[in-house]
């Protein structure tokens, strides 16, 4: 099995439901004017054949759903979307089900079987032969949802081993301190990580609601955390681990190991996986019988 | 007061139902404890934001107590279930960040519970004590010219 | 109905009252129901608060919810409610009239203490040089002779002892007076007399509630003369962490710390030389209290001696089978004989036949626990004279037509619910309470609401 | 709103306060904390004296916060906000302070570290304060009728009460004829009394009654609205009827377990439930010489852990009338716990004995086994107390199982938006302490839908749940919590989980 014919088989179904009017769009990817690759809106048949599909599709575009959300017109004329989704995009295809961000009639899934994204994907000139490290530690070779399965399904015996947090956890409190409030300090507040987040789909932001006084006009590192932390919670059982906020950050902060760390501690303390289902977070659930915490 | 011994600021959410009676059961009781921590009622453990949680330790409070009904016993049904889903897994993430976890106890007492209000205020206090400030850039509080 | 037609034989002017006796969590419950129907409701309680039975509780089957915890907003929003007048420290003197209308005379004691000045800050109980026993806490400590029965009581007000005041008593007559010395809201008021508040009412609730049997009177338990044979209720303020030990579960007789407990049922009750009803409740409570004791010190061995396990409510049988799963409580049926005492460890030594094995033993264990009869509340007679209505052969008030009328007393316009009027446990009070109210309202009310419409 | 003038006022409480914190040194503070118009320290706030100083404060220096810096407002709250009120300030323009059980009781030794504490509630309080805002309680109607589901005795007690109280109430029952389980039972303990002598003036009543508007053969079928104002709509064959209530009883019963495969249920004709033995006992009383009667027939077992709580009466009732039937009869009840509780029960259980009925206690580890060629003719049990093994002969065997949720239960909580508990019936709001009341306003519920009963508790139940029903619509109107959460549209994102978790279906 090639990336070529995965990539014929996503344009020809394209054509077909675009051919058909059984959607209005068809979200992929495409390669930039500098040959990277960048995601796509395709609108016509006619430029279906610019849909790409290789190692360097890293984009989660999940995240242009909720910009298109109420679009989708009324029963009767209901305009579908077609998504392209790589396994760990499909999982938030779910987080986005079960918090009513879209319908599941509203879209119509291709997901792609998946060995894996380089590093430096996204970026001109930048790509690389490595597998970005969070494709290296996934297991999810095959979407958790969707309408056409494009590939060959694998399951390969991978289990996290979350090596990425070994040495924070390792070092004493106050240099883990040290090192975040470092990381912090550079943040410049562009707000580029809250805007790739397909979690991050409030209208506006907690951290920029003008009675919340969570960030003023200060800036300081006090209020880069505050929305640091309050955001990583805020994706508590919820982040998918696409890494989308860490690849768009322009001070290259390591956003991923926070998210990352709280995954590990949700799947420890309630055996959850954000994704895995369409379900409620286990921060909205009751305890069950016999669970108890603090425990 | 001596300015080299630190006196932490500790702040004690307490439920309406339970834990604010309890605190009241402690005061009608006159059990001692140490000062350095200011009781906010809230009307459910639930309604404790994280996001406070997280503003106050980062801007000079020095330990967070969030005190809730016993499970079953939540006036709300169910929140403190979530209150203690909630809180157990900040404490990680504010590990993480370097934050001690003792800095963050989630506890419940009921409002016979008097006793129980007054050892952990009591050995919270002691422990932040011995963990010292949270971030350095602690703003001294004007006391009153007596 | 029957009462229907005999109501109608009444003046059509039905009085808009209710006079409640005993603020127990059935009359409480009681009141605040009537007084949200918009009758008016005269709550008359014995002792200095409202609260009754349940507020000696430590915590409640099947959720082992804590008792006050869910008692005191009841007690604050019933004392708070503008048609309920509280008439604590105060009895019922004299009835007259029928249904509809009746006159009642309620004779408040005086507390010595000004009602509207007190603001219950307690000053004059720390400088009370009287410690008389507390029997709030069933007597396991001492408290002043001006005093508030628990820290929750309702009204928040001060009450002075008068058998034991020195100063009442004659004991000290020029010294004392240490309370007024202190009290700087003068509230301390030693003209206070015995006064008579005349009431019209429309229908009466009684719920007085029960009494401890005095187990002391099965002599073979050695109640009262073993130290480390106690009752139900003295155990629940044992355990109660606003109780006597701080809810520490220490026994009497060295203050150490128990680790073998033996609950013994039945003690008093469906036992003809005594009471040979079952009490209801103590199959459960026993449970809760064995629960508790392990939960105390999950070291402890609780052992429960029963004759039948009747646990027929509402996730009871779930919380007799958590009871032995999760807190080590063992179950051993049979009744003990008698108790002696080990007179090195004054541990009590339990002779006990386990009907199931049919084999005699004998337990030594550090504590036990007499889940003794509960019996109608001493004054049950003289508040039935009173109100000319008919007890049963062991003093629970007679309701003649229970089936269709469970509130019903022999007199109309007379209700009862809770204990008095037969064993339950709490829901089961709360609801004839609540059943009571709409008794009540049909005697009452009908009139009104059919102006309304 | 304007600008805040907020008012301090400290109370000494004697020396409760005033005797460890510096009363005077912290009023002095609180002059100069922001928006602060007024401070004054009080002996004691409470008193006649200090309320009177309080309203007076807030007129003089046109105060429009005030900050009561006393005890504990579990207590003394109302009286406070009360006082603001009739100073003509909205009551939620009120803050409470407690620097007393939170502070000079918990530090008494320490004056000044006290003094400091109160200052710190104080300013706290003070900036609280100045957020406030005026809050109004909304009130809206209720409608004078109810609706009561299941006709019952539970259903018919509860409707007759209210409409006796004078309220409108619709009745609907699901079956033709109202009357419910008591249409099929012989007699009632311990009056022994004829099941349907005592129903028949209720059914007679409740039909003839001019303020009962009866529905029978229906079942709800739509429930909208609110406490206040509900929107019923009942059908009958197919026909629907739609009209509004103020609140709603629920009091559709249960049913009764069917021991298939217990016992030699199903397999030997004379192997019967209480149930048929009732219809026996009224249409051809058998005539029987040896008869055994079980209890816990699918009950206290790990798949149904609850005791039903009314089986074992209904036992030693049956036994009795057997005996009656035939003094010579052998009559057996075999029983694992005997749950007659309280005064009645414990002494007609004496009457049983008395009349010669036998009790055997078995347990489950050795049940007892029913033996016979085509039906029933011997029944081996172990005699736990005795430590033996019995053959009984019997020309009757009887079951006694328990009540069951009713298969409609689950519709029913759908319908209502109301909870069932782990054991399949409703869920009450406080098991203890709200035992007919659903965490929802305005609908309640009674007998055997809660949980097993016999007549009298479901009696009991029905004037209760009467009682909770009539209160908001003897009062007129229900007061909103003024304080209550909201919905910012705009920044509301529609993900649901508010709906999903509030236990109270207030969304």
């Amino acid at each position: 099995m090639t990336e070529f014919t995965l990539q014929d088989q996503i344009r020809d179904r394209a054509k077909q439901l675009l051919a058909s009017e059984q959607v209005k769009c068809v979200i992929g990817y495409e390669h930039g004017s500098r040959g990277q690759v960048r995601p796509a809106f395709i609108h016509q048949i006619n430029d279906v054949d610019s849909l790409v599909w290789n190692q360097g599709c890293t984009h989660n575009l999940v995240t242009y759903l909720r910009d298109i959300k109420g679009t989708f017109g009324s029963d009767e004329h209901l305009q579908r979307v077609a998504i392209i989704v790589k396994p760990c995009d499909s999982r938030a295809l779910n987080v986005l089900l079960a918090e009513k961000q879209i319908e599941r009639e509203h879209i119509y899934v291709i997901g792609v079987v998946c060995t894996g994204i380089v590093e430096g994907a996204g970026y001109a000139g930048q790509s690389s032969d490595k597998l970005q490290t969070r494709c290296v530690r996934c297991s999810d070779r095959v979407p958790v949802i969707y309408d056409l399965l494009v590939g060959e399904p694998t399951h390969p015996e991978i289990t996290d081993d979350y090596v990425d947090l070994t040495e924070l956890e390792a070092m004493p409190p106050a240099e883990r301190a040290a090192f975040w409030l470092k990381q912090y300090e550079r943040c410049i507040l562009c707000y580029a990580c809250r805007q790739v987040c397909p979690g991050c789909y409030c209208s506006t932001c907690m951290f920029e609601r003008d009675d919340s006084l969570w960030v003023g006009i200060a800036a300081g590192v006090k209020e880069k955390e505050a929305f640091h932390l309050g955001r990583a919670y805020h994706l508590a059982a919820r982040c998918i681990g696409c890494d989308e906020c860490e690849r768009v950050c322009p001070m290259e902060l390591p956003l991923s190991l926070l998210n990352h760390k709280l995954a590990k501690e949700v799947q420890r303390l309630f055996h959850y996986c954000a994704g895995d289902e369409p379900s409620q977070s286990p921060l909205a659930t009751m305890l069950a019988e016999g669970e108890e915490f603090p425990a | 007061m001596s300015e080299h011994t630190f006196q932490p600021r500790i702040i004690a959410f307490c439920c309406n139902w339970c834990s604010y009676a309890g605190a009241d059961l402690a005061g009608v009781s006159r059990l001692q404890m140490p000062a350095d921590f200011n009781i906010i009622r809230v009307m459910c453990s639930a309604r404790v934001a994280p996001e406070w949680i997280i503003k106050a330790l980062l801007n000079g409070i020095d330990g967070v107590m969030v005190l809730g009904c016993h499970i079953g016993d939540c006036h709300y049904i169910s929140g403190n279930h979530r209150a203690a889903k909630r809180f157990v897994l900040l404490k990680e993430m504010l590990a993480f960040v370097g934050v001690h976890p003792d800095r963050l106890l989630v506890d419940w007492v009921s409002a016979s519970e008097g006793r129980k209000f007054q050892t952990l205020v009591t050995e919270f206090s002691k422990r932040v004590k011995e963990l010292g400030p949270c971030r350095e850039w602690q703003v001294e509080i004007q006391t009153p010219q007596r | 109905m029957r009462y229907e037609r005999r109501y109608e034989e009444y003046e059509p002017e039905m009085k808009q009252s209710v006079l409640v006796i005993g603020a127990g969590i059935a009359g409480i419950q009681a009141s605040i129901d009537l007084a949200q129907m918009g009758l008016q409701v005269y709550l008359v309680e014995r002792s200095p608060s409202i609260g009754g039975r349940m507020a000696q509780l430590d915590k409640t089957f099947p959720t082992n919810d804590c008792a006050i915890c869910i008692l005191a907003p009841k007690m604050i929003e019933c004392a708070n409610h503008e048609n309920v007048h509280l008439l604590t420290y105060s009895e019922v003197a004299a009835i007259e009239g029928h249904a509809g209308n009746f006159r009642v005379n309620v004779r408040k004691k005086p507390r010595y203490v000004d009602p509207d000045r007190c603001t219950g800050c307690g000053e004059c109980v720390e400088k009370c040089p009287r410690r008389v026993s507390d029997e709030f806490n069933l007597n396991l400590n001492r408290r002043r002779a001006i005093y508030i029965p628990f820290p929750q009581a309702v009204p928040r007000v001060m009450t002075v002892d008068a058998e034991h005041c020195l100063y009442l008593t004659d004991l000290d007559k020029d010294r004392c007076r240490l309370c007024e010395e202190v009290c700087q809201a003068g509230a301390i008021n030693w003209e206070q007399q015995e006064e008579i508040v005349e009431l019209d009412i429309g229908a009466i609730v009684i719920a007085t509630g029960f009494d401890p049997y005095d187990a002391s009177e099965l002599e073979e338990y050695g109640f009262g003369r073993i130290q480390n044979v106690i009752n139900g209720l003295q155990y629940e303020r044992l355990v109660s962490a606003s109780g006597p030990t701080g809810g520490e579960l220490l026994r009497p007789s060295d203050g150490a710390h128990p680790h073998t407990v033996a609950f013994i049922q039945c003690v008093g009750s469906r036992d003809m030389n005594h009471n040979p009803y079952c009490s209801s409740v103590c199959c459960m409570f026993a449970t809760k209290e064995a629960i508790l004791a392990n939960e105390h010190d999950p070291e402890l061995k609780p052992y429960i001696f029963y004759t039948d396990l009747r646990a027929g409510g509402k996730r009871f049988q779930e919380y007799i089978t958590r009871a032995e799963d999760e807190y080590q409580v063992t179950y051993i049926r049979g009744r003990p004989g008698n108790i002696g005492e080990n007179p090195e460890t004054g541990n009590p030594v339990v002779r006990y036949e386990d009907t199931t094995a049919r084999q005699v033993h004998e337990m030594e264990v550090d504590l036990v626990v007499l889940c003794q009869a509960l019996v109608p509340r001493h004054g049950q007679q003289e508040i039935a004279k009173v109100l000319g209505i008919v007890l049963d052969e062991y003093g629970f008030v007679h309701t003649p037509e229970r089936l269709l009328y469970p509130v019903d007393t022999s007199v109309p316009g007379i209700f009862a619910c809770g204990y008095c009027q037969s064993p339950q446990d709490i829901p089961d009070s709360v609801t004839q309470a609540s059943g009571t109210a709409a008794r009540v309202a049909e005697l009452l009310c009908r009139e009104e609401m059919e102006h309304k419409l | 709103m304007s600008e805040p003038r907020v008012g301090v006022f400290v109370c000494h409480c004697g020396t409760n306060i005033g005797g460890v914190v510096d009363v005077p040194a912290v009023v002095e503070y609180a002059r100069a904390l922001p928006y602060v118009a007024h401070v004054e320290g009080n002996l004691y706030s409470c008193s006649v004296d200090g309320l009177s100083s309080l309203k007076q404060g807030i007129h003089e220096h046109r105060l429009n916060r005030v900050v009561v810096a006393s005890c504990t407002p579990r207590t003394h709250e109302p009286l406070f906000k009360d006082a603001c009120e009739q100073a003509g300030l909205n009551r939620y323009l009120f803050e409470f302070v407690n620097i007393r059980e939170h502070c000079s009781w918990v530090h008494s030794h320490e004056g000044d570290v006290a003094t400091v504490k109160a200052i710190r509630l104080i300013r706290m309080g003070v900036a609280k304060a100045c957020l406030l805002e005026p809050q109004d309680e909304a009130e809206s109607g209720v409608i004078p009728e109810a609706l009561v589901i299941g006709g019952g005795i539970a259903g018919m007690t509860a409707a007759l009460n209210l409409a006796r109280q004078g309220f409108h109430v619709h009745l609907v029952e699901k079956e033709a004829q109202l009357g419910g389980r008591l249409l099929q039972i012989n007699r009632l303990c311990p009056t022994d009394i004829e099941a349907y002598d005592l129903i028949k003036p209720i059914i007679q009543e409740v039909e003839d009654h001019g303020r009962i508007t009866l529905h029978v053969s229906s079942m709800v079928h739509e429930v909208s609205g609110y406490v206040g104002n509900f929107q019923i709509t009942v059908a009958e064959d197919g026909e629907k009827q739609s009209f509004d209530v103020g609140t709603i009883v629920v009091a559709t019963g249960a049913d009764v377990l069917q021991p298939v495969g217990l016992y030699g249920y199903g397999q030997f004709p004379n192997v019967l439930t209480q149930l048929e033995l009732e219809d026996r006992l009224k249409a051809e009383p058998p005539l029987i010489t040896g008869a055994v009667l079980i209890n816990c027939v699918g009950s206290r077992i790990p798949e149904r852990p609850y005791c039903s709580r009314v089986c074992c009466m209904t036992s030693l009732k049956n036994a009795i009338q057997l005996k009656k039937l035939n003094p010579d009869a052998q009559v057996y009840v075999l029983h694992r716990d005997l749950l007659t509780y309280g005064v009645e029960f414990e002494r007609y259980y004496r009457r049983a004995m008395k009349a010669g009925v036998r009790f055997l206690r078995y347990n489950l580890e050795n049940p007892p086994q029913i033996v016979g060629r085509g039906r029933a003719e011997n029944v081996v049990v172990w005699d736990a107390l005795r430590g033996r093994e019995l053959h009984l002969p019997v020309d009757l065997v009887v079951l006694s199982t328990p009540l069951v949720p009713a298969s409609d239960n689950e519709r029913i909580s759908r319908l209502l938006k109301v909870p069932l508990g782990e054991s399949g019936f409703f869920l009450e709001a406080h098991i203890k302490l709200r035992p007919v009341e659903f965490a929802t306003d305005g609908i309640f519920v009674c007998g055997t839908t809660r949980w097993s009963a016999d007549v009298s508790e479901s009696i009991s139940q029905a004037y209760a749940a009467s009682t909770k029903a009539a209160i908001p619509m003897r009062m007129g109107v229900v007061t909103a919590e003024a304080i209550t959460a909201y919905s910012e549209p705009s920044f509301c994102t529609g993900c649901g989980t508010c709906v999903v978790t509030c236990p109270f279906n207030a969304i």
